[in-house]
């Protein structure tokens, strides 16, 4: 059972908070029944060279229902804003020959080093600033640093993703005081605008932990794609989603460092040691 | 005349355009994106004239996160 | 979607692996609602004195309805395994006389300290045997100590109920480590022995780590019932709790040091630094 | 004679059982439980004439975890 | 330049609050230099028996200046109260015979399982019980339960040694809750009751850890025998003791969400945003 | 007992790895007494205005013992790379009248908020471009981001020093991945690049583990300034550094699940189970 | 002429310079240092007459971390 | 006779004891710990003769933690 609002991105209205990549599956017959069942509507995908020999002939355009998910093209790989501008143009003009509403938008990912493929701050906002004037809607990978997270919104991204931790690495959210401190800055004053904590995520409770520190969303893939079983842990990762999402809403209880019980001490008929 | 295309060097007789080189590959227009020279070329020009030494990616998406 | 499987305690053929608490619910009404929410099964309560002067006349029975709730009554405030014993005696004959199919069960508590309410390993175990041997089902809270739950289980409890930290304290599961050698050493060459973690879990990331630790089920009280919505809290408990199992059953990705692409460097028109 | 109940002294007519103790307290006998001196009464023995200086519990279920 | 009181456990005033083991290293000589390096004045033994073929000749006695090192000899490797009794007894003749003052006094071991050697509280309770009996200072090792701890104290041990993580596994302190409750507990009322950290010990700031929580000193073996340089993680840990002694002492300052600056906002001659 | 190596940062030969600030002490007598417990030899200050009516008439500078101390100034408070370059000019003036050694460096902070005071990457690469442009030895606080770090190494700062929780908030070392990262882009290729964990130390043990990833030495303040006993503390620290330093060198177990036995389990007299 | 010293209006006798402020404020040379108008000015040109709107910055050393 | 020592069996001349045993392993007595049968024997009782079936346990001290 939902009762989970609809994500406002811009001009996108988004029923699921979970972004899906689409990389990595054993199969695309995996990865459609993997996307199916983590609920999601957005699904990320990379734009790479046309194999002009020998292709198995099978496309990824092949395998997703336009009808269905809203295709989101990210910069992956790219080193330096240059590249990364030129990636978002192209996939921009993919998605137009394929008349998807997400046409206009782009997952910015100007990365700073290959072994952690953690962002590079100073690219991504130049990149940002570029690729908004060009009318594009930015959605920036960004370190979990609540300053260059707010450079980057100042900058003009429609959404921030902060890293829990480097990508494909499953360590989850390493830092929950900056996810937080994020979220707190970037939403000053302004408590609707989206943040999705992006990479990272292992497992649900992963997920779950991102939402109940308040983020918008969560994009995830490596977690999903290489699970023993993707597709059930997909719908763990749906089930993580609502649950993160809810108790935040419910307002947690504080932590204690003693207990409190749960049953009353009052009408007890049992003796009370030191009583 | 010699061109690259994703990175290839490619031959392509004189005159050739984008989409003669598609054509080549048995790629449809609307299924990928075009690149002359890193920048975006967009179908209605796919009938350029290609010169020689021109740069040429014709990318289409992958599975990707 | 679910697809959890039952959880086998005993005779019981229980649907939901979250077990909920009847305690410190603002009123009766909210309480239903959120038990209701929280889509469990399996409710726990304790024996007190009737209030034979001054009582409001509404009796927490008429607001559970047998025909859909199983009844675990608990000996939560006993300090000694005499005492833990007799309110496990009342508990069954007030089951017997409402034809509660729990009749013979019992959630047993022998408490060590009134401040941490952690249970005394050794008063424990003589009550579990005793009870054993008076034909109870012992379901029995624990300490997330292995060697302690292991001499439970070889006492004849029908179920151990490890601690993720003091109860009513929020604050999760504190020993991750430990509540995971609990269920190696009680599940080996015995599967399907039932553990349930049991007191401290403060929101629904809690939930989903004991599950994703390998835990049979959940049992909780306070993070719902002092949630500041307890109901929305619940129904995120209910997702937290497929979320953790499905996860656990899906087998999640290592975690690594370094980050590891989810798109391909294959076919990538950027430059790549030292390439 | 005089007994306690639920830990408060109590005054019961002599001859008074436990259905006589629920009645003046308005309790039924299938919602409560009962304990004389410690020790599970049934409703069978409701019955049995309590003495001067008996304890008893009455006791049912409330909210707890 | 230590500052460190000296610890007193029943009859013995020690200096060091470091208690090291003597296992495990790749030979005697280093073992000396890494005792003689860490500080510590007392160092712990096992008693097996005597290679009666095919010995090297060379025992650890000849190794250990007893004008120097209290020798405390443990009862490793026992897993019932019996076992580890009879073990008692051997090392205290030993130490006799080597008019060591140690002995009368014992590390008490009672092992509940092979894999994870973690203690078993009802027969270390039983084994406490006796040996006071008979006379003996017992130092019992335990977990992390504060109950146990109690139960464990009230029956006689001079001094309460939980684990910090299992033995030799080099996680360190793996709840510090349950620590800092065991201190509480054991030391309520009675604030110079020994408790000795024991176990899990894997680097220099898990001894400062202990320290910090309030211990009265660390036992380890397997992180200074298994260092890759012995002599200079003896080194560290014998610093840590002191580092977290005195930061105890010190009285920390409180953890804060944001930041607190260390130089005034005072006279400042730059724009401060939003001022 | 020391045996650290002297931190060479450009010119400096620095015996002491822990800096200490000169913030916030109850009184200038009790700021002596830490640095002088403390053993540090690199000390900062903050450049402020003076004050021109109702001065007390003491000033810092009396009571820092300029044949003992390195002054190392710091731009505190500045939130834009041209404030940071005046106060770090101003600084300069301030030494090289004093004609202490430290003459030419700076401990470089643009903020990028008041409220986190974490740094901005934009404005810290900016001043440290100028900054190095006008002969500074700059020495550059950054957050944990390891690719914000290898950027301000890139522009000629002689020393990063990332943040391990925001200054004053005592969290210590909040994501030790990024502290690492940091330690390995930095180091990559030049063993020899000092890198000070800076801000955030709560306690003794925040400082040993801050060494043990491999730092060159920690910054701090109000870890010290702001403790109880501000001397004690001071003297932790310095026990703290070594111990961190040491254990890193050492060579750390690994860590295990289960447990190692530091007994052997050879010639054991009492019954083991399962044998 | 009124000049800001430390951010503070101030009023100084016409020729004025760094050194009469500094004396004024019985402050020795050697423990401050001096902006004006946002640049540093060295000792040596501390005779220089300030004029009218000069903005001065007297700083020293306080504590900090 | 036939003893275990150590958990091994062992042959003894009759009327053998304690002593004869360590002398026969080169043990000093002063360096070891001996029990006989499940208990503690002392030094001075190192001559009693040992029977057929006895169960000697000879033990000194090793690294331990």
């Amino acid at each position: 059972m939902s009762v989970m609002q609809n994500l406002r991105i811009a001009k996108f209205d988004i029923r699921s908070r979970l972004f899906v990549g689409t990389g990595k599956y054993a199969s695309y017959e995996i990865m459609q029944q993997a996307l199916e069942a983590s609920g999601c509507q957005v699904v990320t995908v990379a734009v790479r060279r046309e194999r002009l020999v020998d292709k198995q002939g099978r496309s990824l355009l092949e395998f997703l229902d336009l009808s269905k998910y809203i295709i989101l093209p990210n910069t992956a790989g790219c080193f330096s804003a240059e590249d990364a501008i030129r990636v978002a143009i192209l996939g921009r003009e993919l998605l137009e020959k394929q008349k998807n509403p997400g046409a206009n938008w782009v997952k910015l990912e100007v990365l700073g080093d290959k072994k952690t493929l953690l962002p590079d701050p100073i690219g991504s906002l130049e990149a940002t600033k570029q690729l908004v004037k060009e009318g594009f809607t930015v959605l920036c990978y960004t370190s979990d640093d609540p300053i260059s997270a707010r450079r980057i919104k100042e900058a003009g991204a429609a959404s921030v993703m902060p890293a829990g931790s480097p990508i494909g690495s499953g360590q989850g959210v390493l830092n929950p005081l900056n996810i937080s401190l994020c979220l707190e800055t970037l939403k000053e004053n302004d408590p609707n605008y989206p943040v999705i904590v992006d990479a990272g995520v292992g497992t649900a409770s992963d997920v779950a932990v991102a939402m109940e520190l308040g983020a918008d969303g969560v994009l995830l893939n490596t977690g999903v794609a290489h699970a023993k079983d993707p597709v059930k842990m997909a719908i763990a990762m749906h089930h993580a989603i609502e649950a993160g999402y809810l108790a935040y809403q419910a307002g947690r209880i504080a932590k204690k460092r003693y207990a409190t019980a749960s049953s009353p001490f009052d009408g007890i008929i049992s003796h009370i040691p030191g009583e | 005349m010699r061109i690259k295309v994703n990175g290839q060097d490619y031959d392509l007789p004189d005159g050739g355009d984008i989409h003669a080189l598609l054509a080549a590959h048995k790629l449809t227009p609307d299924k990928v994106a075009v690149e002359l020279n890193r920048r975006l070329i967009r179908s209605s020009q796919y009938d350029t004239p290609l010169k020689n030494g021109d740069e040429v990616e014709i990318v289409t998406f992958v599975g990707g996160g």
